[in-house]
């Protein structure tokens, strides 16, 4: 069971060091497989580990295997050790199933680039770290993890290093997500302190409120920061700046949802502070508002999509803060599926039209992408979560839970439901104005379509494959009658809330209703046309620059750190640091010309001296007899 | 015989002594300087010899008596060296004498 | 029949020795023949010094206990010996380094006659024990170098640090004269045993004697506020005579003053530690500011030399046999430092023509890498740096200091090292950091392309390198010779 | 073999002083000598014996018995880690001059020589004034390599150098002489610990203005800025660790109490120059600039670690102490192979320099993500010990060094994508190449060194002092 | 008795007249302008010390004072001054006029301080001198003593005259330029 979650872990590793330092003796396409064999040689070993587990039962499921004393100090110590258990296997299939395939899209995708070997050892590099996240079998290698996936998110997000916007994105995701590395340190410095160990164990011993609350706001800071969650969302739709697969990887199926990962792993500490677990969720809830109405307004193909993914990642930050784990989970894997094949779809287009994103210039590509057609409609329709596609099955009982939490569920139920709207609208305003119509202009005149060779199978051979996960993959769980995510995820978090049935039912049906209005209306603003969209400058412009969130940041944190800075260098580092000490050579130096002043040569003043410090200390020495 | 006690003696001394310095302080010739010189050194011998005088034992005159040779031997230099710098065309006086200062 | 006094030859050997030498090389002044003249009397010379050195060694190992000589008029001890050793050392190095000095050839004989001579009057100035001899001492060695500073006529700068020289020494003299006049006055005796005997607490004629007895060993250990004359005749004089006088005159009037302030004023020690310690402060303070803005190499050294007649003064301040330890034991590595670097300088001066300084070092280091080497240790040492003896010398001071409870003259050596680095490290910026093309020559060309290698004045910058290195690795027999020698004394 | 680790170089030095070598056989002497030395070491490294911990390898010599003065030298476990630090970092340091072929080869190598071996002296020895000998042996050769060999403002550069850092160690003379000659002992094993605040306030200023901790630091740009890259290296890669030594040897060891009295005023310095270092790293306009600051605020990251005075902190210091010493040494050899090609370090008029040179951009980039303490890297190890430590202190302390660590981010990232990334600057031409073999075999084994300790922190953090002890008892430790 | 007292006022008297002599001429010396005068002064006042050593019992010393001094040393003096031709000078004059003041200063604080030491003194050992056998003072003493207890002191006085004398040729000398001497530093 352990070997198949080392063999998991490590061979992306190796992949991305032979990548690296194979360097121009592989050729570019050599790369390309030896990080898809990679990937898929540690899908097999999830599996395997998978297996093996189900082999097993309750306690035994979960085991710890330590390679060796990665830091110890004293008396503090912590292993590099995996962790398998129910779900660290699940996020293992996951991680590295989507990564596998996206990987073996990229082939296509990236094809002709001449730094696809930098891309596909990014790419293996950030599989392993996020593997390293989901396996590490104590919290400092979960924090590793949680670096290292920062780090090679932000690699990739600048992977095209000569345009400036890129960099920028990438800088700003990986600040933003320092910011919660640093917080969710704290929160351990605090762990270390009240239980002097990091392992996984010590979240379930008790603490005082206080001690409880800091730490789960210190992971909450890591989770929200992670996953673009509100108050640090604003680093995700920039980071659309990197290849099309990356965003599918890293910012729609795998690195982001770490942080509804990283509640569930922790959630004995979040149970023992309610208040900040309901914090999560409300986060979860503002949020997915938030991103649906901002999806509303965006041009940017891939940045509609992107919005999408935060507000489904809301709502699992809405299931997993109300104690609803399993449903979290479970929509943390539908949602891998359908959003990878939304993007990597929309990454077709965008293939296929020269790399133009901007949605305006699209239009009526259902005959000219027929295939990309499907699989789109498919996606949408997972994303939107109608019946019988992978997101229905998961969104809603996502809802039910929250109906099942009192009066402050209710308020999130009834945001969720609103943003299930919203979802419709936005999800079909891109589709339809994509596809729907008339070929434009633009279209006409820079398509060109997948050639049947390599690029063209792994494209397209990888899109199908999604396409036919978003379509059956919900049915492994349907909470009213059979839930086998719940049971396998119970022994690792026991869930809070057990919705009952009439709430399964209304908000399966309430949310099914909400999702085919937005289609609808969808469809009257931009897909017949029938309807004028309403215009609302002040709105428009607002949720154009995205609530003004980027401003605000700056204006609070970084103008105020160029300053602080600048001003610091001109009136400490210049004048009191730097120059206090000349200016005291030169004071000594113009006391010694007064002394030197002295000696002026003339015999008599010597003599004078010497006299009259005989006469001085003859006068001292009777003096003081 | 006894007459006036070694103090008075002594106070002529101090005199001297006093008097010398004030001759080398003040005066610029160096001639002079040496001169005066001399008379410090004999306001100390006279010191010397009253005082052995005072205590009845010899070593003061002796010492005076050394002093004298000394003092020769330092107008013999002092000599030599003015008439040197005669030689180069300086003209004798202390002041003069300031290349070397700072 | 007058009962002649027992004569112990054996301790005047050393004396005795550079006397004969100063004769012969007199003799050959006016015997030899003008081209041999040379030779010979530097050989004779240096024969003498190494001869006394001999002597003065034979004489440490012989004289466990002290032992007064010819009517206790000297005394016979390891002070004074290891005073000689090192005195007569110096005497060698300069005997060297005078060699290739360029000027005129005649009196050769008589310089070297009269170098002798000075050393032959320290060596008995260090073992003088009334206060006589030491005023005879005294006069002895500064007369020979009143005449030394002008043994080169023809340069005025000579003649005016001679009669400088001559007069403010004479003045110093006669203030030490009086002194010694009023402490024969105060005690009825002249040998240091007796005024420590006879002398009585708090007797005003003492102390006024006692007071000007340390002005004039302060002159001529050039100590703020009688230093005065220090940088003039340091700069006048001729460069080898100039190293000659920093190292043996300052090692000979220290250690006469720690032997006469220890042995005669124990009484009134509570009064002199004080006023030594004060002259010690004023010295550091002047030397070290002064020397901040010199631009003459000879005069900044000089002035360097009186901020080290401060450090020197500290130990003594002490009065303890540590005290005593740490200035023996400092003087060893200081008088190889003050001739070595002299010597570099007189290497530069004889390349140029014209006086040294910190501008025409320019480059200096890289044309003459043993030198520039040497020099940088010698400055390195001068500012108390470790791997040379300096350190270990400025550690001991200020050990004895402390030892003696005055913590606050350990922070006021500190902070004076501290400005000393300045200059000493300007003539290794110089030396080193400069290129030679920026050498500009203060009123002067550079005479005669490749510079002269002389044999002798490198082996004596080598000898003075040795010395300073391994002083700082070779401590703890020079602390056992400085121990022995210090416990002779009456702490 | 503590005394060969020392004599070795010395006496190559001299070797190389004296022999009549052509500049090619000048510089390969001192590089043999430079790993044969690292050789050594690896046999120490390999023969200690860190599960008894303690001083090993002593030797004792009496150097003057009056004032029990010794020639005493030994390795504790963390003076094993510190003295490989050293001498790895001085071979690169070594090999990358020898590479570049600075003129009057012989001084040059000679010194650097000199200085390994004085180095390494300061961190093997065991008494005072020796320590203090050591201490003060290392800013010779310093000197000289900065003022002869360093940039246009080189004079300047080095008498600030020199004038701060004697200021310092002059005080700590005088609180060694008063230290000792009050304990009758000057041998740092022997010698109790003392109350005293004078004589522990002498040895922190020292300590302070090598590090150098905030206000103190007026010499670091300039040294930095003006030396040759590597002595550069050497400077912020190990001389600065020196200090950090002297606080973890002397000032915590040997002052329990004023340890604890000055504890909070120390550390907020620290804080302070943390945060002011990131900020003004972030602000400076050239490469060096940025390296130079970011090391003022990982010396003081360090000194708050040893000045938490427990466990974790002294073992994330030690650790982090290497780390350091790796990285910014990396970083100013980087820097010195970016300047060569560019002839500046003008951030503004560099960039771009990743396209078509994989080697340098991979190099840079590895360096520059274990600088900004990226998780599983060994410096995060290190500053997650530290401030884990000092957090128990005062959440405050690691707040601040949370917010630093932030800073840090911005910084490296500054710095990386200023040289690398961006459309290519006016500095960069065509003819810059990649990086060469031997500047590869320079900078690999550092990054390398830095990729183990990724790897397995603990080698450093859990062999520096022996293991579980109680918290608070640190002078144990060097019984 | 009486003889004693007439004696005793002898002594005082000529002591008075020696005194007086002997501090005026001082004065002279240091304050002529022309160093001739001084240089005569200086003998006076040579000469009236000799008349107080010898009141105060030391005839040798007495005698060598005005052999050496008077015969020898200013002679010398004199032909010197010859040599360079007397020329004169505002005695007073030149430098800064804060010398002038501290010398005076400095040599009164001087006088006033051995005065006062003295003084405190006289009230003890000083006020009357003891009787000494008449011998004291007398060639042969002063030569027993020079050959026993200070036989060193003797040579050396003779070693430091034979320093000086080489001074005084070296000084003194004509100075030969020689043709083929190089330029001096």
């Amino acid at each position: 069971m352990t070997t198949g979650a080392w063999i998991c872990l490590v061979s992306p590793l190796v992949s991305a060091i032979l990548i690296t330092l194979g360097g121009t003796r592989l050729s570019r396409r050599t790369a390309g497989y030896l990080a898809t064999l990679a990937c898929f040689v540690s899908f097999s070993g999830a599996l395997a580990s998978f297996v093996a587990m189900l082999g097993r039962s309750g306690g035994d499921r979960e085991v710890v295997s330590t390679a060796w004393t990665w830091l110890s100090a004293g008396r503090y110590s912590s292993g590099f050790e995996v962790l398998v258990d129910p779900l660290s296997v699940m996020m293992m299939l996951i991680v590295s199933g989507v990564g596998a395939l996206i990987v073996a899209y990229s082939i296509g995708y990236m094809d002709g680039d001449p730094e696809e070997r930098r891309y596909f050892a990014y790419m293996s590099l950030f599989v392993f770290s996020m593997l390293l996240l989901v396996q590490g079998g104590n919290l400092l290698l979960l924090l590793a993890g949680w670096g290292m996936v920062g780090l090679s998110s932000y690699l990739l997000i600048g992977f095209w290093h000569e345009r400036p916007n890129a960099i920028a994105a990438a800088k700003k995701a990986f600040i933003m997500n320092a910011i919660g590395d640093a917080t969710m340190a704290l929160a351990f410095f605090l762990l270390i302190k009240q239980s002097g160990g990091l392992a996984f164990g010590v979240l379930n011993a008790h603490y005082s409120s206080t001690t409880a609350n800091l730490v789960a706001l210190g992971l909450l800071g890591g989770a929200v920061a992670k996953s673009a969650q509100l108050p640090l969302q604003t680093w995700l739709p920039d980071a659309m700046e990197g290849p099309t697969p990356v965003s599918a990887l890293i910012h729609a199926a795998t690195m982001v949802t770490a942080g509804v990962y990283l509640i569930v792993r922790t959630h004995a500490i979040f149970e023992q502070a309610p208040k900040i677990a309901d914090l999560a969720a409300g986060l979860g809830a503002g949020t997915l508002l938030l991103a649906g109405l901002i999806a509303l307004v965006q041009v940017d193909i891939k940045r509609v999509i992107a919005y999408s993914t935060m507000s489904q990642i809301g709502y699992m930050f809405l299931g997993a803060g109300l104690g609803a784990y399993a449903n979290g989970m479970f929509h943390l894997m539908t949602h891998a599926f359908f959003k990878a094949l939304l993007f990597l779809a929309a990454g077709i287009v965008i293939h296929a039209l020269a790399d133009e994103q901007d949605i305006r210039k699209m239009g009526g590509l259902r005959r000219l992408l027929p295939g990309t057609y499907w699989a789109s409609l498919i996606g949408s329709l997972a994303l939107v979560g109608i019946f019988p596609f992978a997101g229905f099955f998961s969104k809603d009982s996502i809802l039910a839970a929250a109906m099942a939490h009192g009066t402050y569920g209710y308020i999130l139920w009834v945001a969720g439901l609103t943003g299930t709207f919203l979802t419709g609208l936005y999800t079909f305003r891109l589709f339809f104005i994509v596809f729907g119509g008339e070929p434009s202009a633009f279209v006409r005149e820079h398509f060109h379509a997948l050639k049947r060779d390599v690029v063209g199978v792994s494209m397209g051979g990888t899109v199908a494959v999604l396409a036919v996960l978003s379509l059956f993959g919900g049915w492994i769980q349907f909470s009213p009658w059979w839930h086998p995510v719940d049971t396998w995820l119970r022994t690792v978090a026991e869930p809070l809330v057990t919705p009952k049935s009439w709430q399964e039912w209304t908000s399966i049906g309430a949310s099914l209703l909400l999702g085919l209005a937005g289609i609808y209306s969808a469809w009257l603003f931009y897909g017949a046309r029938r309807v004028a969209v309403p215009r609302l400058d002040v709105a428009q412009r607002i949720l154009e620059r995205k609530f003004y969130f980027d401003e605000l940041y700056d204006a609070l944190f970084y103008i105020p750190a160029v300053l602080l800075a600048k001003g610091l260098y001109v009136l400490v580092e210049q004048p009191l640091v730097r120059g206090s000490v000349t200016e005291l050579g030169e004071d000594a130096r113009d006391v010694g010309g007064l002394v030197a002043r002295l000696q002026t040569g003339l015999l008599r003043t010597y003599v004078l001296a010497i006299a009259t410090s005989v006469a001085v200390l003859a006068i001292i020495f009777v003096a003081v007899r | 015989m006894t007459g006036p006690g070694v103090a008075w003696y002594l106070g002529v001394a101090a005199f001297l002594f006093a008097t010398g310095s004030l001759g080398v302080l003040l005066r610029r010739n160096p001639l002079i300087v040496l001169l005066s010189l001399e008379i410090m050194l004999n306001g100390a011998n006279l010191a010397l010899i009253g005082f052995s005088r005072n205590f009845g034992n010899g070593d003061g005159q002796i010492f005076a008596l050394a002093v004298m040779a000394v003092a020769a031997s330092e107008v013999v230099v002092g000599l030599g060296l003015i008439v040197a710098l005669n030689r180069k065309r300086v003209t004798l006086d202390v002041d003069r004498l300031n290349r070397l200062r700072g | 029949m007058i009962p002649r006094p027992h004569i112990d030859w054996f301790a005047l050997a050393p004396v005795n020795s550079l006397l004969a030498a100063s004769a012969l090389a007199l003799l050959c002044a006016v015997l030899v023949p003008r081209p041999w003249r040379k030779p010979v009397a530097a050989a004779l010379c240096g024969v003498g010094y190494a001869v006394a050195i001999g002597f003065v060694i034979a004489l440490y190992v012989r004289s466990g206990q002290g032992s007064g000589v010819v009517a206790d008029a000297v005394r016979r001890d390891r002070l004074a010996e290891l005073a000689g050793i090192i005195i007569a050392g110096s005497g060698l190095l300069a005997t060297a380094l005078s060699y290739g000095e360029r000027w005129r050839e005649d009196h050769t004989g008589e310089y070297y006659a009269l170098l002798a001579a000075a050393g032959g009057g320290m060596l008995f100035f260090v073992s003088a024990n009334n206060l006589l001899t030491l005023f005879l001492g005294l006069e002895w060695f500064s007369i020979s170098l009143y005449i030394l500073c002008a043994v080169d006529r023809d340069r005025l700068g000579g003649l005016e640090a001679a009669l400088k020289y001559l007069v403010i020494g004479g003045f110093g003299s006669a203030v030490l004269l009086f002194g010694s006049a009023l402490v024969y006055g105060a005690t009825g005796v002249l040998d240091f045993a007796g005024i420590a005997s006879a002398g009585r607490e708090h007797d005003a004629l003492l102390l006024v004697g006692l007071a000007m007895i340390v002005a004039g060993l302060g002159f001529k250990a050039s100590a703020a506020p009688f230093h005065m004359w220090t940088p003039d005749v340091y700069e006048g004089a001729p460069t080898p005579v100039t190293a000659f006088m920093a190292a043996a005159t300052k090692t000979a009037a220290l250690v006469v003053t720690l032997r006469v302030l220890v042995t005669a004023f124990p009484g009134d020690a509570h009064i002199w530690t004080v006023a030594v310690a004060a002259i010690a402060v004023f010295s550091l303070a002047v030397g070290n500011l002064a020397a901040l803005v010199q631009k003459g190499v000879k005069r900044m050294l000089a002035y360097s030399s009186i901020s080290h007649a401060g450090f020197m003064l500290i130990p003594i301040s002490a009065e303890s046999a540590l005290g005593g330890r740490a200035l023996l034991y400092y003087l060893v590595p200081y008088a190889a430092m003050s001739i070595g670097a002299f010597a570099v300088v007189a290497a530069r001066e004889r390349e140029l023509g014209v006086p040294v300084t910190i501008d025409n070092l320019a480059g200096f280091g890289w044309e003459r890498p043993l030198l520039g080497i040497s020099m940088w240790a010698f400055m390195l040492g001068f500012a108390g740096f470790p791997l040379t003896g300096g350190f270990v010398g400025k550690f001991y001071a200020f050990a004895a200091a402390y030892r003696h409870g005055w913590t606050w003259l350990v922070i006021v050596g500190v902070i004076a090292t501290l400005v000393s680095l300045y200059y000493y490290l300007a003539v290794i910026r110089a030396m080193f950091m400069r290129r030679t093309e920026e050498l500009q020559l203060a009123g002067g060309t550079v005479s005669g392309g490749s510079p002269p290698r002389e044999l002798l004045l490198q082996s004596t910058v080598c000898a003075c390198l040795v010395v300073t290195v391994g002083s700082f690795f070779a401590v703890q027999p020079l602390i056992d010779l400085a121990k022995h020698a210090a416990n002779g004394l009456p702490f | 073999m503590t005394t060969l680790l020392i004599v070795l170089p010395l006496g190559a030095a001299l070797l190389v002083w004296l022999l009549p070598l052509n500049r090619i056989s000048a510089g390969s002497l001192a590089l043999l000598a430079a790993l044969v030395e690292v050789g050594i070491w690896i046999q120490l490294l390999v023969r200690y014996d860190f599960h008894r911990g303690g001083l090993q390898y002593e030797q004792q010599r009496s150097w003057f018995s009056d004032l029990h003065v010794s020639y005493h030298v030994g390795v504790y476990g963390f003076s094993v880690w510190l003295i490989g630090l050293t001498v790895v970092v001085m071979a690169a340091a070594i090999a990358y001059a020898f590479w570049v072929g600075r003129e009057q080869t012989r001084a040059y190598m000679g010194l650097m020589l000199l200085l390994t071996g004085s180095i390494v002296g300061v961190f093997a020895a065991q008494d005072l004034l020796l320590f203090y000998a050591f201490f003060e042996a290392m800013l010779i050769p310093l000197y000289v390599l900065v003022g002869v060999w360093g940039g246009p403002g080189r004079l300047g550069a080095t008498l600030k150098f020199v004038i701060y850092t004697m200021a310092g160690s002059l005080l700590m003379l005088a609180a060694i002489i008063v230290y000792g000659l009050s304990q009758d002992t000057f041998d740092l094993v022997d010698i109790h610990s003392s109350s005293s605040n004078w004589i522990f306030l002498g040895f922190v200023a020292a300590f302070a203005i090598k590090a150098p901790l905030f206000p103190l630091h007026g010499w670091l740009p300039d040294a930095y800025r003006e030396s040759t890259p590597e002595v550069a290296a050497v400077l912020s890669g190990v001389v600065s660790k020196a200090a950090a030594y002297g606080f973890l040897r002397i000032a915590v060891a040997k002052f329990p109490e004023p340890a604890q009295h000055f504890r909070g005023f120390i550390l907020a310095l620290a804080a302070v120059g943390l945060v002011y270092g990131s900020l003004l790293a972030f602000r400076a306009p050239d490469v060096r600039g940025i390296v130079a600051y970011s090391s003022l605020a990982q010396m003081s990251l360090i000194t708050m670690g040893v000045f938490a005075v427990n466990d974790l902190g002294l073992d994330g210091s030690v650790l982090q102490m290497v780390n350091h010493g790796l990285v910014s040494a990396a970083l100013f050899l980087l820097a010195g192979m970016v300047e060569r090609r560019t002839l500046t370090g003008d951030l503004t008029r560099i960039g771009g320099m990743a396209r078509g040179r994989p080697a340098l951009a991979t190099m840079l980039m590895t360096t520059g993500v274990i600088a900004l303490a990226v998780p599983l890297s060994s410096a995060f190890a290190g500053e997650f010990l530290i401030l884990a430590g000092v957090f128990r202190r005062g959440w405050g302390w690691a707040a601040v060094g949370a917010v630093a660590s932030v800073l840090a981010a911005m910084y490296v990232l500054r710095l990386v994508s200023a040289v690398l990334h961006r459309e290519v600057g006016p500095a960069v031409s065509d003819a810059a190449l990649d990086l060469r073999p031997a500047e590869l075999g320079v900078v690999v084994p550092l990054v390398a060194c830095l990729l183990v300790l990724s790897a397995w922190p603990a080698a450093v953090s859990g062999h520096s002092f022996r293991g579980d002890r109680p918290q608070a008892d640190v002078n144990a430790q060097f019984r | 008795m009486l003889v004693a007292t007439a004696g005793n006022v002898l002594v005082w008297a000529v002591w008075m007249v020696a005194a007086f002599a002997c501090l005026a001429s001082a004065v002279a010396v240091v304050s002529f302008s022309n160093p001739f005068y001084s240089a005569l002064a200086l003998i006076g006042n040579l000469g009236s010390l000799a008349v107080l050593y010898l009141l105060l019992s030391s005839e040798f010393v007495a005698a060598a004072q005005v052999l050496v001094y008077a015969g020898a040393v200013m002679v010398m003096f004199l032909f010197v001054i010859a040599y360079i031709g007397p020329r004169s000078e505002s005695p007073w004059a030149g430098g800064p006029s804060w010398q002038a003041v501290g010398a005076v200063l400095a040599a009164a604080a001087l006088l006033v301080e051995i005065i006062v030491a003295i003084g405190l003194k006289a009230g003890g050992r000083l006020a009357h001198s003891p009787d000494v056998h008449g011998s004291f003072g007398s060639p042969a003493y002063i030569g027993r003593l020079f050959l026993t207890d200070h036989l060193l002191a003797f040579e050396i006085t003779s070693i430091v005259l034979l320093v000086a004398a080489i001074g005084g040729v070296i000084l003194g000398a004509h100075s030969r330029r020689l043709p083929e001497e190089l330029p001096h530093p």
